[in-house]
């Protein structure tokens, strides 16, 4: 009901003026006719148990941008992935796909996305086959056209194909979720943490990977306690959320 | 079409809105309710098959109707806030269901201690009662639920749904019990029914039932109230409320 | 990818034999879920007459309604697994940011775990009459009406579960969130075989299980999906 | 008045444990409500206090910090808050 209404944040008190703060940069575009963002976000406003996470959060990400969301333990990073993705409701606000709420666009917002989140979603129950098998499947690739072996070797996984999921290490189910990044044709990536339990020449092949998606007009938005090492400075975009003890009126 | 409504839909204005009903709501409820109990309690006439038992349909009826109506009104609530994202909505389900538990507690506790002198013992599977035991599960659930999320909006979202699958199988739950009952129980035994009221038992059942509508809509009231805040709780204007409300309390 | 392949997409039908797949491969190299609700409904049944006593005629007496009672709670303490584990290692909200319908998608669960769990019972439950003497006459009303019951028994406890998934200690609030959602289904389930071992027509019962199947078929997974969408947030 | 007198009335016509039983259950009940929603509406005031307080003071340790010019490093932040 208040969807449309102009909020302002107010603070508590003049003293706490200094400390308010959602540091959101908002992501300029480049150039003047840049196409429309591939994914923003107006507004958004996250409250977890009563407490408020970030507050008006304006976000626009294009093709061939990466970003990296920072922030200490606890500011909301998950939960701004989660609501990018459309996994969790903001409080206020809305993301948009192309220009369309997601709430309206669902499957079509979905086609277009790929979001790998804490947890790997891999079935102990099934062989690392099986399972990506599965996920690429679920998501819409048929099931001919892919070489689940060749994308497991890609993810250093080769040997393990017919092992049952269980008996695998962290870091190999976290390898089986991302072999789907090498089979995606989703334009959006949203990777939540993409390098715990992978070793470096892992994270070495995944850089290779965003830079070679981003360069045919995908877009990245991850979350990461190492920096990305083969990216500039200039290349990475930032969304930096902090601690906030604010009030919030509507 | 809701435009008329707009201002409620402000948390702040409800809240205060709520907070001037209180007065009068406590005392018309405290007035009816006490014309209502003296009049059926001692000067209404006794019913003359079931004598001064009678006086507890007084309670018994207006609680069992409360019960139900308490969860229709939940249910609208959580439609309304389901389909129009009205958030103010949820709180007021969070504050019905247990207003609504205590009074299916009342009416399942006044049908037993009826149905002992008519029946010769406390409980019979008679299908008002036992459909009312049901509702009460259905209501624990409902506070279960809430209670389980520690984030109020989903809280009030999960028993959204849980409260609208209620209400749509109430019917079906009704239904199956009352045909269930004539199934087993034939007619041997005479069920709570109304017996036939004349002016003289409808005038105190009136004030009674009146009495009751606006004590449940004081204790909502309160309890809206409560739930408005912990949902609100950082939003300036209840920082501000909560510490003139303590500064004043500590003088 | 600046002319995207447009996602090859699936038809509902092949989005729910794939989930209805991947679920029963699971159960089967999971043994343990399957066999442990049945072993519980047949120890329950057999508390029974240990409880009451071995006349044959008041075992007959009763006997649909222990076997009823047996496999609502059966049911219940398999509910867990429906979403559970898919829930504690992510490919719960893989599957909802699938760009498939979350209807089939809950269908498809639902209707594996009525395959795993709902059709051993009513195999089972025949044998389990013997034990209680079933009436001769009711062996019929029995396997119809678990036959269409049990699958409204996972339909609503899947709304259940739904809601109860992502909270810690679920377990028991499950039970109080779904049973009293059974009750209709207990009722006339039980009613139809007493009616039958009356030698009387039962069809009027049957027909209201079967639009009780008929509603939550059609009801019961929007509502799962939108508790799933709650308890993933 | 229905009854002759006070003892009459106590009575209730042979049925006074039923109907006084029923009354005062339902009276404990109601008053229960009552009481509980009101405690609850201060509690929920006092729990807002609270909070209110503990963030104010890590708001001022916040604000120390950066006064004594003590980079507020991720590492730092969080000490602050846990």
């Amino acid at each position: 009901m208040y969807r449309n209404k102009k909020r302002e944040l107010i603070p508590l008190s003049a003293t706490n003026t200094d400390n308010v703060n959602v540091d959101s940069t908002p992501i300029e575009s480049e150039q003047v006719n840049m196409p429309p963002p591939l994914l923003s976000a107006t507004n958004l406003t996250c409250i977890r148990e009563e407490r408020l996470l970030f507050d008006q959060l304006t976000i626009a990400i294009n093709a061939g941008d990466i970003v990296q969301v920072e922030g200490p333990n606890g500011s909301g990073k998950t939960s701004l992935l989660r609501i990018l993705a459309g996994l969790s409701q903001p409080y206020e606000g809305e993301v948009l796909f192309n220009e369309h709420a997601i709430a309206t666009c669902r499957e079509e917002f979905h086609q277009h996305l790929l979001y790998l989140g804490h947890l790997p979603g891999v079935k102990g129950e099934m062989s690392a086959q099986e399972n990506l098998a599965f996920n690429l499947a679920l998501h819409g690739a048929s099931d001919k056209s892919i070489n689940t072996e060749a994308t497991l070797a890609e993810v250093n996984l080769t040997g393990f194909e017919d092992s049952l999921a269980s008996h695998l290490s962290a870091g190999q189910h976290r390898r089986i979720s991302l072999a789907r990044l090498y089979q995606s044709n989703a334009r959006i990536w949203i990777l939540d943490e993409p390098f715990t339990a992978i070793d470096k020449q892992g994270v070495h092949a995944l850089e290779q990977l965003f830079k070679a998606h981003i360069a045919k007009g995908g877009c990245v938005v991850l979350t990461t306690h190492q920096d990305l090492l083969t990216f500039s400075e200039q290349q990475v975009k930032k969304i930096t959320l902090d601690y906030t003890f604010d009030s919030y009126d509507e | 079409m809701w435009k008329w409504l707009h201002p409620y839909a402000n948390p702040e204005v409800s809240y205060h809105f709520a907070g001037r009903m209180l007065p009068w709501l406590s005392a018309l409820a405290a007035l009816f309710l006490s014309i209502g109990i003296v009049w059926a309690l001692a000067f209404a006439p006794a019913d003359y098959q079931q004598g001064d038992s009678f006086r507890i349909f007084y309670l018994h009826v207006p609680a069992a109707s409360l019960s139900m109506g308490i969860y229709l009104g939940m249910a609208i609530a959580a439609f309304t806030s389901m389909v129009w994202q009205f958030k103010l909505a949820d709180a007021s389900a969070a504050a019905m269901a247990p207003v609504g538990a205590v009074f299916t507690a009342i009416a399942l506790f006044t049908g037993a201690a009826w149905g002992k002198p008519m029946w010769g013992t406390w409980w019979i599977w008679d299908a008002r009662l036992t459909s009312e035991l049901i509702l009460l599960f259905l209501y624990l659930g409902v506070i279960a639920l809430h209670s389980a999320f520690e984030d109020k909006n989903l809280a009030g979202k999960a028993a959204g749904i849980l409260t609208l699958v209620g209400v749509i199988n109430l019917p079906i739950i009704k239904y199956s019990v009352e045909w269930w009952n004539t199934l087993h129980q034939g007619s041997t035994i005479s069920k709570l029914g109304k017996p036939s009221m004349t002016a003289d038992m409808l005038w105190p059942f009136l004030f009674c039932f009146i009495g009751f509508i606006l004590l449940v809509t004081l204790v909502i009231c309160i309890r809206f109230r409560s739930e408005v805040l912990s949902r609100n709780s950082i939003r300036p204007w209840v920082r501000t409320l909560v510490s003139t409300q303590l500064a004043a309390t500590e003088k | 990818m600046n002319q995207p392949k447009t996602p090859h997409n699936l038809s509902y039908r092949s989005v729910f034999s794939l989930v209805l797949k991947r679920d029963l491969t699971i159960a089967l190299r999971h043994k343990d879920d399957i066999i442990n609700p049945i072993l519980f409904f047949i120890i329950v049944v057999t508390l029974f007459p240990l409880g009451i006593g071995p006349e044959a005629q008041t075992l007959s007496r009763i006997a649909p309604g222990i076997i009823w009672v047996a496999a609502l709670l059966a049911t219940l303490l398999s509910l867990d697994r429906l979403f559970k584990s898919d829930h504690s290692d992510g490919s719960l909200e893989q599957m909802l940011l699938s760009p498939q319908p979350i209807f089939i998608l809950v269908l498809a669960k639902i209707v594996a775990h009525w395959i795993i769990t709902g059709l051993p019972l009513i195999l089972i439950a025949p044998l389990l009459a013997v034990l209680l003497h079933f009436n001769e006459q009711s062996y019929g009303a029995l396997m119809l009406t678990l036959l269409l019951g049990t699958p409204v028994l996972s339909l609503l406890g899947a709304i259940g579960v739904a809601l109860t998934v992502g909270i810690k200690k679920g377990g028991v609030l499950l039970s109080l969130l779904v049973l009293p959602l059974y009750i209709p289904v207990l009722i006339f389930a039980t009613s139809a075989i007493d009616t039958a071992a009356l030698g009387l027509p039962y069809s009027g019962q049957l027909a209201i299980i079967a639009a009780l199947f008929f509603g939550s078929l059609t009801l019961a997974p929007f509502a799962v999906g939108a508790a799933l969408k709650v308890s993933t947030n | 008045m229905q009854f002759d007198s006070f003892s009459a009335f106590l009575d209730m016509g042979g049925y006074g444990f039923y109907v006084w039983l029923s009354f005062g259950v339902s009276a404990a009940l109601i008053l229960a409500l009552i009481v509980s929603s009101v405690l609850g509406h201060k509690k929920v005031i006092k729990n807002i206090a609270i909070r209110q307080q503990r963030e104010d003071k890590l708001r001022q340790v916040r604000k120390q910090r950066k006064n004594t010019q003590v980079d507020l490093t991720q590492h730092s932040t969080k000490e602050i808050t846990q």
